[in-house]
């Protein structure tokens, strides 16, 4: 079902969400570069074209320790960025670098800490659906007014874990966020093989979660369905569902030849739905902003990478002593 | 002091840890009106409320999630595996996200997995599993198997207050059969997670073992004082961490070792004891490292199978006495 | 939704209707006193009042090792009697007896074997669910017009399994049918708690699975949308899903005191729906058959339970030395 | 004969085996069209159609579940995991359904679940795990460890033929780095599981191994060669069930024990093997036994981090050594 139509953001926070859209593009590039330039270990995945996700889930929420839970998908860097986390950490993740969230014990988006209350993703999808169900219901006894928001794809939603998550979620009433970003695709399989039931919203009524599916690509309804999901959240109205249509515009990895699989036309059809475009589009079209604040915004995401990059490249590599480290934890929190 | 059983002793360090502190709270299917399907969470929900004693759809992974997401938003939380062989269910949730969480990012996953565990009591395949040897192996997981009512209790108490996933594997042929006078309440002595215990202590020959087959030990070794030997039994009470050096010194002490578990022998925990023992106390071995344990088999159902399944006094005793005739 | 009328069945297969769930409680409340009088190892389940699923479950399909597959669940053992399981074996497999499916290795309605199709169900609540997925897929791939079936209780559908389970089948368009007995209990936990989606026929649209939901006391119409639910699915049009709506007519198991959760008021009125008493009124006031038929099919399961009880007692344990046999199979099928 | 890497043995043995019999087909997420992750299932779907080369959702225990149903009712399923990491997810299924379906019934489970294994990829903690020890305890599982591409083409076919579950762990460092001339073809030989092979001869030293800490284990044979010391190499290939004769054999003649193995140390498979060598070898043992393996820690992913988690030809080379001269 449609969402309802979220009031209009002002200037500022079409603004905002420019920045951290753009910022989210311009690490994820300056990263698949040194990827291909063989400096990141490991594989690379880029969420390019899914920043209106990324970013709309984020923005709503509180920061910090004491803020909301977020646990983000592979492909949501920017949840990362507008949650807290420094550019140049996770390029330092990227890196395998001491600064790395991990100290470079995990690789790509596998970020978090306590301090922006991310928790730290495992590869196994919809692992971290129940995980984020645990931490709405620790809110929920305590009696504070925090919400926990997971995101994954959809392929995610063929996993018993995503029902198990998702039931508990509802039986129990607590305030989970869930966003489910359908672009089509888990790796080479289409979403036609992944499940006969493509408009993904409608699985939550399995589990009488009010869903919604919004236009992935628009910033500003994905945002404004996360804000009404989390509101209603907040206010003990229970889980929420929002489904965000989209596409993935390229290989499930740097290394994927998804041209064997993937029909270009289709390609290319999104890709003139490309979310900073259609943003660019509607700040200067539709809210007759100067170009001159975009490309202020522009500049100050080149220099933020720039320092970013610089800053983790200067950073070290872990002491390999640190591989015996941290199994247990020694006192409790 | 009361006499509890180890069941009730259970019932008791729950109480007294959510008494202690408002974060500890138990979820799990039937835990909450009905206590559990044995009894272990009995008195939680009415005294502490709906939100601290919570009944769950059947739902093992869901439930294993759910406790470590709670744990790392600042709770406590105590879930219940109505029979511990239904934690093969919530396989990945503990070794994926819970063991690797401190290890990735430094955040600790303080919760307890409870698995009403082991075999003899006629459950059959499906209700007599010995869980431990699933978790072992894997990094990040403490694993706790009490023998004694008062380790029942003291050990659940120490587990709930550990900072790290605990799987706390409670013999459900101990739950009313083995009583002790056990001090309770919420200033009562908590036991430490990591310490082996001598629960009887001889010179010609150590027997390695934890959880029901201990109790089965003592009783060998009473057998074994009235032929003239004296044994060491060694209760274990936590696998991860192990207090190896208790068991060495018992080794090099007596310089024959018999370990003893009732689940299966192949990969079971004896395997890593005996590793540890040829390694480490090689010289001191008078003979062959011995284990008695379960059969390499599901647990069969019908009583004559399931006791020949079972590692019995017999079995013991007899390997004691070829260690000692050795 | 509400299935389509089913065909009047003739009044032999209403007897036969009758023989069969007459006979299953025949062998439930024999074995009863059995485990009263301490007969019978373990905890003791019983189906009463679920009789007309269990046996509609079974008639429509085709019996023998080269017949549909059947998983009945623990609350079904006229399921095992219809599919071709000797009464004498249930009762040997009750008492841990050597002539039990399993030779005393597995006890109460974990039977099963080759000659009958029917794969000897675990504990663990809905893994038998893909289990079943497969054994229709293989059927599939043989082009086989056999089905495969399988039974589980409201609350199995909380699991993953049943989840990617029902979505496998649905995206493989395997001849499976599912039936759920939706008895508003799993153990003492009511449905309630178990899902917000309590009519469990609307959870199969998660999976693009056809579903209905019918009236699990009324033999006629379990019995009708099981046939209709088979036919489609060996017609190859893919998995189909059947709610039968019952309650559970006392406690979870024998040693379970349900006295202290379940609503006596509620339980009585559903005893006033007893299926067999209502096929009974079916077969005499509608149908106007003379009491002596039904009569006469009484005094034949008694005398069948009779001879069964018999046959069990007489049997013998298997040897000790069996527990050590049998973990890995010799040579393939 | 030509000369295949490790996985192209394991694409030939595939190809080999869906040739030579129609109730053979593979499933798993991207093994269709794509041929799988690894492209271990390459050119299946274009040969055998899409109802033998089975694109599925991503779920790992209903994929499993399916597998064991499938291979109830008649066919030969192979089932990969996109990582054997996954499998974790399968546990359940694996040793709920499958493990114990003889047992009870005498109706064969005969599937195989291909689990890319091992680490040495900077894969990280999430694409890097050696699954055997996570089913070697568990009655009714095969676990086969491949260290060769002759054996991934020979022991991947009798995994396939064999009427029970075979957990078959094909190592994905070996995947390019290992090569031999393999001969190929429905006809071709097929290996026999429970096997062990010396790899090399020698009489100062047995070194018990199996997949990529075997090709370690050679090369450190021949530094000690170089050195004057003669080692056995024992490629165990097969875990479950073991060729512990072989093993036993090697140990009486040497007196001395080096088990290898990439896993973590604490339950990995080496455990058992030390126990069955310090129990049925005791009187032939001249020295320690001792046990090489990866940290009891995740799998860390930056290189520096990996590298020390590893075990390396210096960590088997000190500690044969140490053997040697004790
Ligand atoms: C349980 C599990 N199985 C398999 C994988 C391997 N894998 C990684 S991403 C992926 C596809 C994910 O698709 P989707 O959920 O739609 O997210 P997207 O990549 O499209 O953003 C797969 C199969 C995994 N990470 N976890
Ligand atoms: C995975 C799993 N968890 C827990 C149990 C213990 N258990 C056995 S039956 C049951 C309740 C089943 O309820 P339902 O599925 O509604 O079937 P019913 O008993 O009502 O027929 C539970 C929790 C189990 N058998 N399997
Ligand atoms: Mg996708
Ligand atoms: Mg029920």
């Amino acid at each position: 079902m449609p969402p309802p139509q979220p009031e209009r953001v002002s200037d500022e926070s079409a603004i905002d969400l420019y920045y951290w859209m753009s910022l989210t593009r311009g690490v994820e590039e300056r990263a698949l570069n040194l990827y291909r330039q063989g400096k990141l270990p490991g594989s690379y995945y880029t969420g390019r074209g899914q920043e209106a996700i990324a970013v709309g889930i984020a923005l709503p929420l509180r920061r910090g320790e004491a803020g909301d839970w977020l646990s983000p998908w592979i492909r949501d860097l920017g949840s990362y960025l507008v949650h807290g986390v420094p550019p140049w950490r996770i390029f330092a993740q990227f890196m395998g670098k001491a600064g790395s969230t991990t100290r470079g014990k995990d690789g790509n988006l596998h970020i978090g800490g306590r301090e922006w209350n991310i928790p730290c993703q495992v590869s196994h999808m919809a692992d971290m659906i129940p995980l984020t169900v645990g931490a709405a219901l620790a809110y929920q006894q305590r009696g504070e007014d925090r919400v926990a928001v997971t995101s994954f794809g959809d392929a995610a939603t063929s996993r018993g874990d995503f029902h198990e998550g998702l039931n508990i979620a509802a039986v129990l009433e607590v305030p989970a966020v869930f966003v489910a970003e359908n672009n089509g695709w888990g790796y080479s399989t289409p979403i036609s093989k992944q499940t006969k039931v493509t408009e993904l919203y409608r699985k939550a009524a399995s589990y009488g979660i009010p869903a919604v599916s919004v236009d992935g690509n628009d910033a500003f309804a994905v945002h404004g369905a996360v804000q009404a999901a989390v509101d209603a959240a907040r206010a003990g109205r229970g889980p929420q569902f929002i489904e965000c249509r989209t596409y993935r515009m390229g290989g499930h990895a740097a290394h994927d030849k998804y041209e064997s699989y993937m029909p270009m036309e289709v390609l290319a059809e999104w890709s003139d739905k490309d979310p900073i475009k259609r943003l660019e589009n509607a700040l200067i079209e539709e809210r007759a902003l100067p170009e001159g604040r975009l490309e202020t915004v522009r500049d100050r995401v080149k220099e933020e990478v720039r320092q970013a990059v610089e800053l983790a490249e200067r950073d070290g590599y872990p002491d390999a002593s640190e591989a015996h480290e941290g199994v247990f934890a020694d006192e409790a929190p | 002091m009361p006499e509890l059983t180890y069941l009730e002793a259970i019932n008791a360090a729950l109480h007294d840890e959510m008494e202690a502190d408002p974060r500890v709270f138990c979820m799990g299917e039937d835990v909450g009106r009905q206590g559990g399907a044995f009894g272990a969470t009995k008195g939680l929900q009415q005294r502490y409320g709906v939100m601290r004693s919570i009944d769950t759809p059947v739902a093992e992974a869901g439930i294993a999630g759910v406790a470590i997401g709670a744990a790392m938003a600042g709770q406590r939380p105590v879930a219940e595996m109505q029979f511990g062989d239904f934690v093969s269910i919530a396989f990945d949730q503990l070794i994926t996200c819970a063991a690797k969480m401190h290890y990735r990012i430094g955040w600790a996953v303080p919760m307890v997995m409870r698995c009403p565990n082991g075999g003899g009591v006629g459950g059959g395949p499906y209700h007599s599993e010995n869980v431990e040897a699933w978790f072992h192996h894997h990094a990040g997981l403490k694993i706790v198997c009490p023998a004694t009512a008062a380790d029942a209790y003291g050990l659940l108490r120490a587990s709930i207050r550990d900072p790290n996933p605990v799987v706390f594997c409670e013999h459900k042929f101990l739950y009313r059969r083995e009583k002790a006078e056990v001090e309770t309440g919420v200033d009562a002595d908590v036991a430490r997670i990591g310490e082996a215990r001598i629960a009887r202590s001889g010179d010609d020959l150590s027997i390695i073992t934890y959880a029901a087959t201990m109790q089965l030990s003592l009783s060998v070794a009473d057998s074994l004082a009235a032929e003239g030997t004296s044994a060491d039994v060694i209760d274990l009470r936590t696998l991860i961490p192990l207090d190896i050096e208790t068991v060495l010194a018992s080794v090099r002490k007596t310089g024959k070792v018999l370990i003893v578990h009732e689940d299966n022998l192949t990969g079971g925990f004896g395997a890593e004891i005996a590793a540890l023992v040829a390694q480490r106390a090689f010289e001191y071995l008078d003979a062959p490292v011995t284990r008695v344990a379960g059969l390499d088999t599901p647990i069969p159902f019908t009583p004559v199978l399931e006791r020949e399944y079972l590692p019995t006094e017999e079995d013991i005793l007899r390997a004691a006495r070829d260690l000692v005739a050795y």
